[in-house]
């Protein structure tokens, strides 16, 4: 359910931080794709088109402004196939500490006690697109749980398994996070600034790896904000209209 | 070889008991207009495939009673959160679920359109989606020793049923980028359409138009329905309704709520 | 992502040696004037896989000795009969064919397409095709014991090459009811393209010419040649020239008929 | 290789004799398939097609007017495979007495002594089709013989094999045969007007089964030659101009 009501100015500053973490996390990339319902990570991987002057491309799904997909609803996985996406990201009602996600419902399958929409194309893309991004905008332990309820995807497989593709990073309003794929454990990469590593850890429902002192979060700068600040004027104000007013601080 | 129809109730009157009925997600054409006459026909025990995901349209049918199976990979009403009446069928038990991921759903069409007996997908090994899935089975890779991989069978639909901008009276049926529908056609044994224009000119005749154009030998029946898809949108015609949708979804979290939604909506059309 | 390129040399500067090339059949786009390019690259050993068969530009290709493996359904000179070089060099035994079944061709390039790491295909049991195609296997129907299904391994070519009516400046390129360069392209690792005409216009703006529109995404170099299928014919611009094919029959039947159409053809553009 | 020049009234009564036998042999069909280098069994079609009065619907292959697929070169065999193609024509090389049938070559594979263009869809329509035509201008030993020397697609299938299609006549100059799958063989149907039993005899390489007198093919009456003539003028013209100037007598 989309939450109501304009930004105050700490919701935005977060917002901001999310994005450039996010932008930071497809560097190097040539093509990302985003799903629809997806504002922050798209503002995100459209952010980081501008700063890759044109090397990156960013197709979201199911506009027709902003993909260039001509083959239908079947391009995306053809083209993540094909090695043609970098980078795709993931929710889940629940994410767990080896990365599972779940986006089907809580308690005993098939009678979910809450029923999610289903796994859309998780079951495909998380083994096929090398750097899957989780992010959730609740850290909660209801959400990072020790284990899932029901594996919608696999965070990782077992050796033999085809499996070009997984989880890097998982970004939530607390902190970032790296997967390690052979430990198959997140690492706590940072903290966001003026959250505490004692706030993770309270609000994390799985184990993971920190170091005493965590890193802060890089927090994007003048220069960066204003690109950003163009960015969803220009083009995500196309494509999540309601979510562009409300970053743009009343001025956009 | 299809025919164009009058009515929306001309347009589903095959559409009998457990019929296996493919409908394409939000955003490739929702035959919505259509759907409201489905439900005066009275069917029960549908077997639903969303390609490769559903949303009001298919709330509305479980809400209604009318299915008995739904086979796709999400059931949601986009920005406005999970669908309401499938999340308390699913509870209750009285729906039967088939849970897939959006590629295995494609592939089994495509299956369905190739005349392939099964057809393999990557991935899904460790998805719980493959333990509840008897009908999907992991095999060798006959090109690969001990590379497990999950094979699929053909999902051939009794009827498809959806939205698109235009038509012609010969029932060739223009689908602009929604690749998916020309797959949905040709898997399906019988195929119905809405659509918001019937064109007099044969649009096989016209070369740009043609490569888009789902030929009428695909096609069963057609019916003009102008916003049929409404309130969802589409594409190069009209935008989804966001607050017909927000409003439907406030009123869908009860059964009294949808049944008050129900009467209202089946008397609008 | 696309390069449109000034000259057919820079278009095919990277089909190195024991390339595996993809080449559409006559009706749909064949790129004659670029493949002269590539005959003075001087490239050889080329695998080249008629999708899903193959006619002059082959026949040319292997008369010219720079073609170790032919991968197709046939080759053919259409109304001028069999492909009279392919047919001397499958006697001399110095180009190896794996023959094919047009389907399996088109089966074999989804594969890739889709990241399948096989597919079946019906048919084929009992065809000495099987008996000679050491990559195709038989296997059991997971889904119905006792029966026999063969399966096929992806074909990925490392180079597409066809001619089509228009791209524009990105390197979006139309191709009408020509779907099969669609997946062509999808499913090579480099699609070069020449076309009739560039134009101004980005193809994917255009609701009606985009969903015929190959993506820059999927195409690697575009260069303009026009009557660049010539003498074979591009719908919608042009009709194969009859004349210039029966007269190339009638040369290739002898080596040295051959040799002198070559040089006559080479010197021509 | 096309034979060129007019063709006397000998060689378009016996065209028209072929044409008619073929468009009977399409009885209700729905969806006849033609490839383009077909003449006679596409004038064939379109006659029946005319005949039906609208009912039969031919596709003529890689012509843009007389075909309605818009699904790439992959439509026919995805259409046949569901079901929606009720006839198909094919030729052969070689053609045996168990309706195998050779388009690749002759002698030792792969370094056949004549190669012909290769099997084309042969091997996958010939088991989908439900009623496979088999035409050949020619009949003689060379090409009728008793066993082929490659099978691009066979003529039965052992049971298990999945074959909802297959051999159903075989029509040349001087003969109509009707397959029998159980029996795997060809019974001759009817001999053509002029034509012997004896001659046919001759110059078949298989053994077939065969009345002591057999029926003589029906000749068209002259109603069917003024249909015929019409659709050759007003639509073979447009895909074989060639072939219609030749069996339109000059009048056409």
């Amino acid at each position: 359910m989309s939450d109501a009501g304009p930004w105050g100015p700490e919701r935005r500053a977060q917002t901001a931080l999310l994005v450039a973490t996010i932008a930071d996390l497809l560097a190097g990339c040539r093509h990302v794709a985003v799903g629809q319902q997806s504002p922050i990570p798209g503002t995100a991987a459209l952010l980081a088109r501008r700063e890759s002057a044109g090397r990156l491309r960013v197709s979201v799904l199911d506009s027709d402004r902003l993909s260039s997909f001509t083959n239908g609803a079947s391009e995306l996985f053809d083209c993540a196939a094909e090695g043609r996406i970098d980078a795709f990201f993931l929710s889940g009602g629940q994410i767990d500490g080896r990365a599972n996600v779940n986006l089907v419902g809580t308690g005993a399958y098939p009678r979910s006690d809450v029923r999610w929409s289903g796994s859309f194309g998780s079951a495909f893309l998380y083994f096929i697109v090398p750097r899957v991004i989780l992010f959730r905008e609740e850290h909660s332990r209801r959400v990072l749980v020790e284990k899932v309820d029901f594996v919608s995807a696999p965070g990782t497989s077992p050796p033999g398994v085809y499996r070009p593709g997984g989880p890097h990073a998982l970004v939530t309003p607390l902190a970032l996070f790296r997967f390690d794929r052979a430990a198959a454990r997140f690492r706590l990469e940072s903290v966001h600034p003026g959250r505490t590593l004692a706030e993770v850890l309270e609000h994390t429902g799985f184990a993971f790896d920190y170091a005493a002192r965590p890193a802060v979060t890089a927090t994007p700068g003048a220069a960066r904000l204003a690109a950003m600040r163009d960015v969803v004027r220009e083009e995500v104000a196309e494509i999540y209209p309601r979510f562009a007013a409300r970053l743009l601080d009343g001025a956009g | 070889m299809a025919e164009v129809v009058g009515t929306l109730d001309a347009l589903v009157a095959d559409i009998g008991a457990g019929a296996v009925l493919a409908v394409p997600k939000d955003y490739s054409g929702v035959a919505m207009a259509a759907t409201r006459a489905l439900l005066r026909r009275g069917v029960r025990g549908l077997h639903v495939v969303g390609v490769p995901t559903c949303g009001i349209q298919v709330d509305i049918l479980v809400g209604a009673g009318v299915v008995a199976t739904v086979e796709t990979s999400a059931v949601t009403l986009g920005e406005c959160g999970p669908a309401p009446r499938f999340g308390a069928a699913v509870r209750a038990g009285t729906v039967r679920v088939l849970d897939a991921t959006c590629p295995a759903i494609h592939n089994a069409l495509l299956a369905s359109e190739k005349g392939l007996p099964f057809i393999p997908i990557r991935g899904v090994i460790g998805s719980d989606l493959l333990a509840h899935r008897a009908d999907w089975q992991v095999v060798e890779n006959p090109f690969r020793p001990g590379d497990r991989v999950v094979v699929l069978p053909a999902i051939r639909p009794d009827f498809a049923l959806f939205h698109a901008p235009l038509a012609d009276r010969l029932g060739n049926v223009w689908i602009g980028r929604k690749r998916e529908l020309m797959t949905l056609a040709h898997a399906s044994a019988a195929t119905l359409v809405t659509v918001e224009e019937i064109s007099d000119a044969n649009l096989l005749d016209d070369p740009v138009r043609s490569p888009a154009t789902i030929p009428d030998l695909y096609v069963t029946r057609v019916a003009a329905a102008p916003r049929g898809a409404a309130p969802l949108g589409m594409t190069g015609c009209y935008a989804a309704d966001g607050a017909a949708i927000e409003r439907y979804a406030r009123m869908a979290r009860t059964a009294e709520g949808f049944a008050a939604f129900l009467e209202e909506w089946m008397a609008a059309g």
